[in-house]
């Protein structure tokens, strides 16, 4: 997808494009269900990356050729998925283990709003039915790094990058980036307040600034 | 000593009482133990506590002991796809324990591993720390969770040898393998029951000790939750 | 070994013997090291009993024949074994949460003291080098039915079972059974005192009462 | 991303501090690290900590390590077997902390799965529980044993793969996987590097992740603790 000269900001796989500009030689990464999915289709050439699937799985490959389908071979998404020459499987326990023990690089996962402290709510809206956390919370805990990829404001406009969130968290004080439709914050540790880094084509500071609510360094 | 039973039905036999607690393996609709869930709605047996994963999908998996109110609880990380799961749900016919995936991955196998509680990172500062205790460690807090013990868990395996020591095939180990472990009693059906040394005992991911009786379920007509495909490039 | 007529009391094979006659079919059984070893001979036929070995297998065969000696399929007390048929292999981890989540049956271990309530002391001497616990403290924890088997005497003469262990513990409260060379003690549960159930050959209550200093029902 | 280093020396570059930890697969001399311990030697690195099921014998495994006084304290379940080992820890010259062997590799793989703690009845009312938080789940008091993590974590695999899958050989296993977990890095010798795709990946036992650096150390001229036979019987 290129955009057209009309188009300001990231589409939504400019934005994966930005995420996968943060993948090093030789990370394992995991990667969440919607726009961080596209982030396999951006791997810079020449690097190494191995993803990871929380339900047990190192080395995912793209999806299966119709004839090859196979319902033993699945993705944390459910969706099938094809086995690669580095590919293992492994129990949830295991799996988990990766992830809590910071065996896992780096995080790619979407979200509904990030507080300027580096809180992340993405599993629940109150008043709407609640599918569950899945590993999400699990993921925040313990990868080293954690990218959060969303539209920059909601539909109805509202900012998601934020003071403070306003839906229940699903981790606390756990996010390194941010990446949206119109630009990229980031910070180098925990301790540290976010900064915008960078801005999607034809975006102004001031257009972030009048867009976002949370406190950041420009 | 006979781990061999002929059919779902008998190896859950003298083991189910009303408000039993079942741990069950599967991912979605990968590696669910269907012949035992069959069984299970069967039998007829009510307020069960289940830890699965997941709830199944309507008509498929757990969802068939939904459909028939035999599930009190579930304790879970992931109900999505479920119609009949939201209606019970929304209408306070039944009780959810969420749990991050991990967790509930981490609780079975400590279960079984005769660890009653350990401590995590995993939702600190979320809903899910709420009522837990708090601790430090180097500086950094955790949470304490407890380990699982189910009445009985039901896996699915792809193949079992006739003393119990049992394969899983690609990501159907998922779940299978820590609530093997967690039940009292553990019940594997697998599409295969090979003899005594046909297995690599390097390859064995369930040792014999974890499986206490055994089902031939085969064949499986294997579902799909999101059946995702590629085009082949033109030649 | 047979006993000669002269010989009053169990041999160590007796011992092992009398030991074995607890295993029932399909058990799972993990033996110490010294007496506890003979019971692998003792096996009544008929029954199917799978033997564990701590450091990570399931089903442990007889010793090699010289021409197959494994240097990499050794037991617990690293001594050469051999596979069976049933054999499986895992890490040391998985063994000890098979041992401490009570999956094992029944554990025949030796004792250097057992008191009345059931203490085992078996690891260590205090003056003496300590060599560790090794899988004792798990094995005792963990497993369903604990068995020590030790000759009822000291080396000068003093009881074994006694009121109070006064050698460090290997665990509190924790042993079903004794096996000695005169005779067998047992008990229900862990809240009941341990009774006398059986006489080795030629030995006499009076006898065991004697050299007993622990309390115990007839 | 190149894992393959052309010998245990180099696979140890940059990674080796005085007073680090380290942890090391192997139960007595079976499945032992053994080029990476000679190079431990060779580097004259001191004030280890060592956690190790077993501490060698004397001239082989830790033993090595020990005859060089590299080594100031040994955590393990069993040190038998080891006269230069009983002299430095009757001078003094050696801490030593022991601990049950199953709370050993508890501990590693707890520390590699990001569990800073976790509860075990092991020990209970024993010197092993002195000093130690006490807690009752259920009825049941148990102990609060800390998960490890080592600086660096030295193990031996049978075959890897050239992306670090890695298979063991039989009671090889033992030690190595969990203490491969709990490494800030994790350096595996091996009998045979093989190309990526050349193991069942249902069979990898430690999968890449784990494997930070890998060396091929064949050939191996692996040594017995203690040599037990039966006879043939008369044809």
């Amino acid at each position: 997808m290129a955009t057209t000269v009309e188009t300001k900001g990231w589409t939504r796989n400019d934005m994966a494009a930005r995420a996968a500009k943060e993948l090093r030689d030789g990370y394992y990464v995991n990667l969440g269900i919607g726009i961080p999915t596209l982030v396999a289709n951006n791997i810079p050439p020449g690097l190494t990356v191995t993803l990871q699937s929380e339900n047990g799985m190192l080395g995912i490959g793209p999806f299966p050729y119709d004839d090859e389908v196979d319902p033993d071979l699945i993705n944390a998404g459910k969706q099938t998925v094809s086995q690669l020459p580095q590919t293992s499987y492994f129990d949830s326990a295991t799996s988990f283990g990766m992830i809590r023990g910071g065996h896992i690089d780096l995080a790619v996962l979407g979200g509904m709003e990030v507080s300027e402290d580096g809180d992340l709510a993405n599993w629940m809206v109150p008043g709407k039915m609640i599918k569950g956390m899945g590993g999400a919370m699990d993921l925040v805990a313990g990868v080293k790094k954690i990218i959060v990829v969303m539209e920059h404001v909601s539909k109805n406009g509202a900012a998601k990058f934020i003071p403070e969130c306003t839906l229940p968290l699903t981790g606390k004080n756990v996010v390194d980036m941010i990446i949206t439709d119109l630009a990229v914050f980031q910070r180098p540790d925990h301790d540290s307040p976010f900064k915008l880094i960078e801005l999607a084509s034809g975006v102004t500071k001031e257009e972030v600034r009048e867009k976002t609510t949370a406190n950041y360094v420009d | 000593m006979q781990k061999i039973y002929p059919s779902a039905e008998s190896a859950l036999d003298g083991l189910l009482f009303d408000g039993m607690t079942i741990a069950a393996g599967g991912f979605g609709l990968c590696g669910i133990p269907e012949r035992l869930i069959d069984a299970l709605v069967a039998s007829g047996i009510k307020d069960l506590t289940v830890a699965s994963n997941n709830a199944g999908i309507d008509n498929e998996g757990l969802g068939k002991l939904l459909r028939t109110r035999q599930i009190k609880k579930m304790i879970s990380s992931y109900v999505g796809e479920n119609k009949e799961f939201e209606r019970q749900f929304l209408a306070g016919e039944i009780e959810i324990e969420f749990n991050p995936q991990g967790t509930l991955a981490e609780r079975m196998r400590a279960g079984g591993a005769g660890i009653p509680g350990f401590y995590t990172k995993t939702g600190v500062g979320t809903q899910v720390a709420e009522g837990k205790e708090h601790k430090e460690f180097d500086g950094e807090t955790y949470i304490l969770e407890r380990g699982i013990r189910a009445d009985v868990s039901i896996i699915k395996g792809w193949k079992a040898d006739e003393t119990g020591n049992l394969m899983f095939r690609k990501t159907t180990r998922n779940f299978n393998l820590p609530a093997a472990t967690c039940g009292k009693v553990c019940i594997a059906e697998v599409e295969e029951i090979v003899a005594a040394g046909s297995l690599d005992p390097d390859c064995v991911h369930l040792p014999s000790i974890f499986v206490n009786r055994l089902i031939d379920g085969s064949p499986y007509d294997k579902r799909i939750e999101f059946r995702t495909v590629r085009e082949r490039e033109a030649a």
